[in-house]
């Protein structure tokens, strides 16, 4: 053993005074900067509280201007949404309904099909498929919505009209459909994150058994996934009740209470959009109905988000 | 709660010891009453019955080493498989030395009685006893019924020393005895052993039970003297 | 390679429950399994004992054709599963029957996380069995055999994850009896299990041995020493030596088993 | 099941055969909604589109007649917003998610800190606008700008960042920190010499795949005033005379790509309706470039890693 | 929160333009062309805030310029004058406010002012739902609406024009201040009907279908001979730019709104407007070198006035 | 409580390297070591054995204050580690401190993503020593300490992760070793290995307590008694008998031990 | 390759069953030589001497054990285990019936010699060229040497034969001789008996190289007539 090791040995063990008092210095010197480190991690975690309490100081305080204009009541059961006509109407039923037959459309596409083709690619397919086939999706969950409404405009709305012929050219039908594709790959790929997490060995559980892979599927892989499938669900309506420019672009942008998904219609984000683009004036009717219309958006996709988390956080914890 | 299978075979192999100390005493048994009554027929019997003495030995030691190889007992398996193993041994020569016994009293009935035996069958009837005894405590897990052995031991010794004494009176007296004499006194010393023999087991009990060897610290100084030995 | 010209032919259990004819198993181009010939006694149970990644766990899941279950996994050679002498890697044999008459137990215990009931009730109902009163009267058999009736039948419909590891081992155990296989096989069924649950299970299996033929993979190799009744030693994805457990483990005929055996390999 | 006891049940094998191949048809055909969209999305754009690609595309400003129109400015935005937001977002998030699994003990505070951040994650992107309008614009007074934009984006990509590097710390085994620390091992020392090298794959990983959601953002943009007659660049960050560097831009007017876009499909006509496409053709090419990069990387960290 | 943007103009000049959607096609071809001329050493921005928009930052001093299809309001006056913002009202081209339905649309080739005004004032507003119930002959078919959202000029002259009274409108329908989006609305929906700026009219005829407006002397269709005339009422209307006094100060503005008059007019006929007559643009030129702010308007709309009319009247602030 | 109170007073070993006195330890609320005495021989192997659950990891992590890493944790009662009896539980004395002079291994081999030399110097690099050329030299005699110098001298700037499994762990000694530490725990160390493994770092093992006290947590009662020299036997937290392995193994003096070591517990 | 330490532990093991085996076989030799020269202070040292072989027999008998509990040996090296425990008290055995030649040599030694001893020496050197060829077959894992021990064994017991014959014939012919006669049959025995127990030992021996139990299987009728036994 070399001299400086014995030397270093002895720095660290034997409690010489001079050393004992050096290693205490250097021990706060070490204790301060750790403090220091964690404190500024700390601030830049709170930047996501900050964020979410700003939204909601925001929403809530130009909010506050509108509903003391407008009441409570008059809000949620009037039929009208016309803030910025000369005899304003302020229910936010119609806005309501537009974002939830837009999202229901979507839902009732990407559910069903992201569930089949997440039990498609989790559970049949091969290896090589679904190599290709998840970062394809990733992919597709990536595209620009602003992309998608494009789609939804130029080819779904138009391949939509050789079927109906009286379809108009705003309706909630496409951009309904196309959310269902946009958030597809979301639910796919949530849905069999929640799939593959079931452990492999149960699944050989099965089919040592002797069950088939559908068997398996159903059986067992779906319901051990059960609340991972749900969360995916839920963080699917999420996205679907809080996407903006395919509606925008494709629904028409007008305040219809209507549950037909044929007929145009305004969504709330499509709304916000729409008033944005006007560029509103601070502190007018107009200017705050749209922090009204957020917080409403606001409050259904925290819960949302909250209930999906929560779930997904189960399943998580089960394996 | 558990571990019943392997209960099971230390059960058995407990058993098989039983079942060889039981033909063990029952060949000392023979081989007395074919002494004293000088029935050669029987004492060819205990003879011939030996080997199955002997199968159970090889039975019981291979046994212990498939517990062993496969079971890797600990503890008091361990030393209850290792004891097994060695009182089968001492069982084995227990029973040897009943088919010597027979073998002499053979030759002694091919010549007239030397003298009523009456010692004899006593030191007998004492190292079967014991042999008893000693097993008694390893059913029972007795290491006291197990110490009691030990003692009688010495009462053994005694006897043989008196009853050579008196053989050797015997022969002085009359040299035709000699050879009948001689016989009998190996008969003594064969009783002699069956009585150590079951002293070993019983110190393999003790062992047994509370995992103390006390083999060669017992009675330190005891069979030293005379014609007497282990 | 025909079962008289085998090296061990002589030495073989009788009556023989399957047996292997120099199969062969590769993952693709890697070949994992050379040319085994091995017997499988009736009511009996044999371990597979090895170095880690000799083939143990591979040889055994040949034997319900789990490896068809990934692509790329090739056979060569038989598997007769008797008395009706079916060579079970034929392509004409359905891997499902297959596994119908072969049951399975892994090395992680893993219960479906369903009730115990519906888990033991499984294999049945992947059978297309409805008939409450006869699930009802197999399950509870099932779990007797398996030696967990007393423990679970007050809550048949608690989720079988709330059981303990032993406890989950001997549902999966019992799961796989419920469908009256005539051979068990076992994947280290107790490494993930403590020293006590470990008992409890190696006490079932040599239980179970009277009604059902058992293959066993054990890592451990005195757990092969405690149960088995016939082992084979594997090297290499090769046979090195087969026989009986007591022998193998007092008097094995191979130095390399010796080595192995006694921890001095290489 | 003495009455079962045939040695070999064959229960109806072949009807579940015949379920498990239509269950597969059904899927194929699900997958190819899903894929066959991208396929025909990005097709009708290319078909569209891709011949009004060209440098002079690139290099133009936005014109009113439609085959002169560019999108210079466009991409100039987008680029120097993803900057701010970059150099904003990403450490932020980083630290934030190194704070959360490596500091954060299990109190209230935390437990709220996790739940704002997976809230964060699926807040629709419009409420982000609505932030940085009552905000940025009034509150603080910022104006609408570069700046602003950048900040907007990298709040929005916060908790994207934030949950992907928290993935990627979170691959790391305890035992590896446990390593550590039984050597004696500071907290940050801990952090600094394991826990980020290890993840950094992970955490650049998830950096991209932000920066790729925020590229394509346009509800936030929207919301603080993007235009989308921008006929010029943001002043040059680099300037001739001292200090050379000038950050005149952060408070430039801007437009940003998908803004670019949505004006174009806004027009009737076919011409800028191709404008239109073939903005989205550079955007979804932007998009998949970066998120192939990102895919990229991850298929060779998961190859690599072998814990 | 304004003014920020003033901080860093000094090296490049950036000139804010903001405001009306109709006017929005004329001001960029004018900041196009303009920014050509100068090599880009002048940055223009153009808004489509819509008229209501535009004033309302042109008087909060956010922009320089503010694009208008409609006079300045009274409640846009007070607002300029509490901030201090003064300006010059410059009309710069005609609009013919045209009524338009997809070309699919057979039943109709003209209205009277009567029919519109049924459809679009605010009792309709959910009971005027079907074409039959405005004339028994037109189809049983929903009736499909777009038009000028509420900040635009556009919706004010129609509203005023139409129901006789500004802002005074049903609002279930697609309102957009983006015209483009009307124009994309009607032309896809064969129930359509909406009002659009004659200019995004013209540049889609073979999509759209003008409706004739019934006048004095029959239906009369939009087109720049009907307005020139004056027949086509009373949806032709004049639009304006206003120029904040204080932003034409500087020379890139100055310079901006002298091209606007000189250039401008070559660049109307491009984008579809109907150009004033030469005189017109004199008298604005005129009153711009001149620094004569003010409008010609009281604070109230006024349909029908020529330019000539309201160049002559004296201005007021 | 007093070392002269214990019971097991009379048999403890001597010299000792530390010692835990009336050591408690809670889990939050969760009382896991109930009032240990165990003494800890120097350069003696003492084992530490017990049903799942029992505490062994534990109490191993009372020894380099690893639970300070976590939230809610409480030591109650001392241990001192001599020959200077300071007691490492103490408020005032730091856990990094504690581990520069307590080392650890863990269950499974957890080798840096680092090269082979990174791995082994990483101990001395965080308690600020630069020289390459002592880097060097503490680095091949921790290797050879580890015995896995021969395997890696000519490879040193690998990634330690390319080691099979049993080389990561002896790796893992080698980085524990490097810095001299007077104490090694060892928590399960070759529950991830493969027998030949397992071997191997046993050996290892007993040539390493010529220069280092060692403690080992294992679940394998075999290892205890293969290759410690004390064992101390626990059950819920609770010690129940604490003695020289040998005696442990052959003769143990608690009913309880008894069954546990002849696998009838319960 | 691995395992080194548990080899080392065996390795002692067999080093103290070879230390013993020493000492037995020196026991031997002193005795013999106490016998000869009629040396009572060489046959006392023997007795005394006895102690360390016992010490000796505990300790491979403990060792054993600890072997068995700590390292669970299987095949070759359980076979190892359990074989020296077995030689090691058949070491001691021997050791002891090296005491008993002693004891009554001691007792001879007070009286005349009888004759010059011969056979007796003979014997028992065969006997210890016994012990010593046995414990070489363990050291070298040889079961040929064994076997070759075992049929040693008739060799001695046929000298047994001879020496008890002419014994006798002593006795017969002068009644005075008879106590000593008798004492030098005792020590015929003794040397006999040593022959048994290296033939144990070769049986062993066997058993360890090859696995087979080949006790009470081989000479399956020798050594039954007469007075001999085993
Ligand atoms: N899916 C697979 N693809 C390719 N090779 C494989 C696969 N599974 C196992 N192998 C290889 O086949 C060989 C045998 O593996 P197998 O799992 O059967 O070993 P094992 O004896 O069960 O080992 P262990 O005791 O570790 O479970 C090994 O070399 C392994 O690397
Ligand atoms: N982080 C923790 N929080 C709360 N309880 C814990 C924690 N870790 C362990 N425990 C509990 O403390 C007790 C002792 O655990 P410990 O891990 O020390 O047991 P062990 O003897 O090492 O078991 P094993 O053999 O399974 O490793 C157990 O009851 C366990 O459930
Ligand atoms: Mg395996
Ligand atoms: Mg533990
Ligand atoms: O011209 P407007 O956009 O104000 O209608």
């Amino acid at each position: 053993m070399s001299k400086s090791v014995v030397a270093m040995q002895e720095a660290i063990r034997i409690k010489k005074p001079d050393a004992k008092a050096e290693a205490a210095a250097r021990r706060r010197a070490r204790q301060r900067r750790e403090r220091a480190i964690e404190g500024g991690l700390f601030v830049a975690a709170l930047i996501s509280v900050a964020t979410t309490v700003t939204i909601i100081a925001v929403l809530l305080s130009e909010s506050v201007g509108f509903f003391r204009t407008v009441p409570l009541t008059d809000f949620f059961t009037d039929t009208l949404w016309t803030p910025l006509f000369a005899d304003p109407h302020y229910g936010i039923l119609p806005l309501l309904a537009g974002t939830l037959v837009t999202s229901a459309v979507g839902l009732l596409v990407a559910i069903p099909l992201g569930t089949v083709a997440a039990i498609y690619l989790s559970e049949f397919s091969s290896p090589r498929l679904r190599e290709v086939m998840k970062p394809t999706l990733e992919l597709l969950g990536a595209i620009p919505t602003v992309v998608y409404g494009y789609f939804a405009l130029i080819v779904v709305t138009p391949a939509l009209q050789r079927l109906w012929p009286d379809l108009p050219g705003f309706n909630m039908l496409g951009p309904g459909i196309v959310i269902g594709i946009m958030i597809m790959p979301f639910v796919i790929s949530l849905s069999e994150d929640a799939m593959r997490a079931v452990p492999m060995v149960l699944r050989e559980g099965s089919y040592a058994m002797g069950a088939t892979r559908l068997q398996t599927a159903w059986r067992v892989v779906v319901p051990a996934a059960t609340s991972g499938l749900v969360a995916a669900y839920v963080l699917g309506i999420s996205r679907a009740v809080g996407e903006t420019m395919v509606v925008a672009i494709a629904a028409g942008q007008n305040p219809n209470l209507t549950w037909n998904p044929l007929e145009p219609a305004a969504t709330i984000t499509a709304y916000i959009v729409q008033v944005a683009l006007g560029d509103l004036p601070h502190g007018s009717i107009g200017y705050q109905s749209i922090f009204a219309a957020g917080l409403v958006l606001a409050v259904l996709t925290f819960a949302f988000n909250i209930l999906g988390h929560m779930m997904r956080k189960r399943f998580r914890e089960v394996y | 709660m558990t571990q019943r299978h392997f209960d099971e075979e230390l059960g058995e192999l407990k058993t098989k010891l039983l079942r060889m100390a039981g033909l063990a005493e029952n060949q000392i048994d023979k081989a007395l009453t074919a002494l004293v009554t000088r029935d050669s027929t029987l004492a060819r019997q205990v003879i011939e019955r030996d080997h199955q003495v002997n199968a159970l030995d090889v039975e019981i030691d291979e046994d212990s080493i498939r517990l062993l190889a496969l079971h890797q007992p600990a503890a008091r398996d361990l030393r209850l498989v290792t004891t097994a193993m060695k009182i089968a041994t001492e069982l084995e020569r227990i029973s040897d030395l009943a088919e010597n016994v027979c073998e002499r009293s053979i030759e002694l009935n091919e010549e007239p009685q030397l003298k009523p035996y009456i010692d004899i069958p006593r030191m007998g009837n004492l190292a079967r006893m014991m042999v008893k005894e000693s097993i008694d405590a390893f059913v029972k897990d007795d290491a006291t019924l197990a110490r009691k052995v030990l003692m009688d031991d010495d009462f053994v010794d005694d006897l043989m020393e008196q009853l050579f004494r008196e053989l050797l009176s015997f022969m002085l007296e009359d040299p035709h005895t000699i050879s009948r004499a001689i016989r009998l006194s190996f008969i003594a010393k064969y009783l002699e052993r069956m009585a150590d023999h079951a002293t070993n087991i019983a110190e393999l009990v003790v062992y047994l039970v509370e995992g103390k060897i006390i083999r060669h610290t017992t009675q330190p100084g005891s069979s030293r003297n005379g014609l007497t030995q282990k | 390679m025909n079962l008289v010209e085998s090296p061990h032919a002589q030495d073989w259990p009788k009556p023989l429950k399957a047996e292997t004819r120099a199969l062969s198993f590769s993952y693709g181009s890697r070949l994992a399994l050379k040319n085994l010939s091995i017997p499988i006694a009736e009511y009996q149970i044999t371990a597979l004992i090895g170095p880690s990644g000799c083939g143990k766990s591979t040889f055994l899941r040949c034997f319900n054709r789990m490896h068809d279950l990934y692509a790329g996994n090739r056979y060569e050679g038989e598997i007769l599963l008797y008395p009706d002498s079916r060579n079970i890697l034929a392509r004409e044999v359905d891997p499902i029957e297959v596994r119908m008459r072969v049951a399975m137990v892994f090395q992680k215990p893993n219960p479906f996380p369903k009730s115990i009931y519906e888990n033991v009730a499984y294999g049945l109902r992947v059978r297309g069995t409805t008939d409450r009163q006869l699930l009802d009267e197999k399950v509870e058999q099932a779990l007797r055999s398996a030696a967990l009736w007393e423990e679970v039948k007050d809550r048949l419909l608690a989720r079988a994850t709330s059981l303990s590891g032993g406890q989950q081992q001997r549902l999966c155990i019992a799961r796989a009896l419920a469908t009256d296989p005539e051979m068990l096989l076992l994947d280290e069924p107790t490494s993930a299990l403590d020293p006590m649950a470990t008992a409890s299970i190696e006490e079932l299996l040599l239980d179970l041995k009277k009604r059902v033929t058992i293959l066993i993979v054990t890592h451990n190799m005195q757990q092969a020493a405690r149960v088995s009744d016939w082992t084979a030693f594997m090297y290499l994805g090769e046979l090195v030596e087969f026989g009986l457990t007591k022998q193998l483990f007092t008097t094995p005929s191979k130095k390399q088993t010796e080595d192995y055996i006694t921890g001095r390999f290489g | 099941m003495a009455a079962q006891s045939s040695p070999h049940p064959r229960p109806s094998i072949g009807r579940r055969k015949i379920a498990e191949a239509l269950f597969k048809v059904l899927g194929l055909c699900s997958l190819a909604i899903g894929v066959g969209t991208l396929v025909l999305l990005f097709g009708a754009l290319l078909v569209e589109g891709v011949t009004r690609i060209d440098w002079q595309f690139l290099m133009s400003f936005p014109s009113r007649h439609a085959a002169k129109a560019g999108i210079l400015p466009a991409w100039v935005g987008s680029t120097l917003i993803m900057l701010v937001t970059a150099v904003v977002g990403v450490p932020l998030g980083v630290a934030a998610a190194i704070y959360l699994e490596e500091y954060a003990r299990r109190t209230w505070m935390t437990e709220l800190i996790e739940v704002t951040v997976t809230n964060l994650a699926g807040v629709p992107s419009i409420i982000y606008g609505l932030l940085a309008l009552g905000l940025f614009v009034y509150i603080l007074g910022l104006g609408e700008n570069i700046l602003v934009a950048g900040l907007t984006l990298a709040l929005l990509i916060l908790p994207v960042v934030i949950v992907t590097t928290r993935e990627a710390i979170r691959a790391i085994p305890v035992e590896i920190r446990e390593a550590a620390y039984a050597l004696g091992a500071t907290k940050w020392q801990t952090v600094a010499h394991h826990v980020l090298p290890y993840s950094a794959a992970g955490i650049l990983t998830g950096i991209i795949l932000a920066l790729s959601r925020a590229i394509g953002e346009t509800a936030p943009i929207v919301t603080i005033g993007a235009l989308t007659f921008i006929a010029f660049l943001p002043p040059a960050p680099i300037t001739t005379h001292p200090p050379y560097v000038s950050f005149d831009w952060l408070l430039s007017p801007f437009t940003v790509m998908p803004i670019q876009m949505f004006g174009w499909v806004s027009r009737p006509g076919e011409d800028f309706a191709s404008n239109a496409a073939a903005a989205g053709v550079l955007l979804v090419g932007m998009t998949l470039a970066m998120n192939g990069v990102a895919i990229y990387l991850r298929y060779r960290m998961r190859k690599q890693v072998t814990w | 929160g304004s003014g920020s943007h003033q901080v860093h103009a000094d090296q490049t000049a950036l000139i804010k333009v903001d405001g009306s959607s109709t006017v929005y096609p004329l001001t960029e071809a004018v900041a196009e062309e303009f920014q050509k001329a100068n090599r880009g050493r002048i940055r223009v921005t153009v808004g489509i805030a819509g008229t209501g928009g535009g004033f309302k930052k042109f008087c909060r001093g956010e922009t320089d310029i503010a694009d208008a299809s409609r006079p300045i309001l009274k409640e846009e006056m007070d607002l300029c004058q509490k901030n201090g913002v003064a300006y010059y009202e410059l009309p710069i081209a005609f609009d013919a406010l045209t009524v338009a339905v997809s070309p699919k649309n057979t039943w109709i080739t003209s209205m009277t002012v009567e029919e519109l005004k049924k459809i679009w004032e605010p009792a309709a507003q959910s009971k005027i739902t079907r074409w039959n119930q405005i004339h028994s002959d037109w189809p049983d078919a929903p009736l499909v609406l777009f038009g000028a959202g509420s900040d635009s000029g556009t919706f004010d002259y129609f509203t005023d024009a139409i129901v006789g009274k500004p802002k005074s409108s049903r609002g279930d329908y697609t309102a957009s201040e983006d015209d483009n989006v009307l124009v994309q609305g009607i032309e896809n929906n064969k129930n359509a009907l909406g009002y659009i700026p004659f200019a995004y009219y013209a540049a889609q005829m073979k999509k759209l279908k003008a409706v004739a407006i019934v006048g004095k002397n029959g239906p009369v269709l939009p087109s720049a001979e009907n307005v020139v005339k004056g027949s086509y009422q009373p949806l032709s209307r004049p639009l304006f730019i206003y120029v904040s006094e204080a932003a034409a100060k500087r020379t890139e503005v100055k310079n901006f709104v002298d091209y606007y008059l000189t250039e401008g007019p070559k660049l109307i006929a491009e984008v579809r407007y109907i150009p004033l007559q030469e005189q017109a643009y004199n008298m604005a030129r005129e009153r711009f070198s001149k620094g004569v702010a003010g409008t010609g308007f009281g604070g109230v709309p006024e349909v029908g006035l020529t330019v000539e009319e309201i160049m002559s009247r004296p201005p007021k602030r």
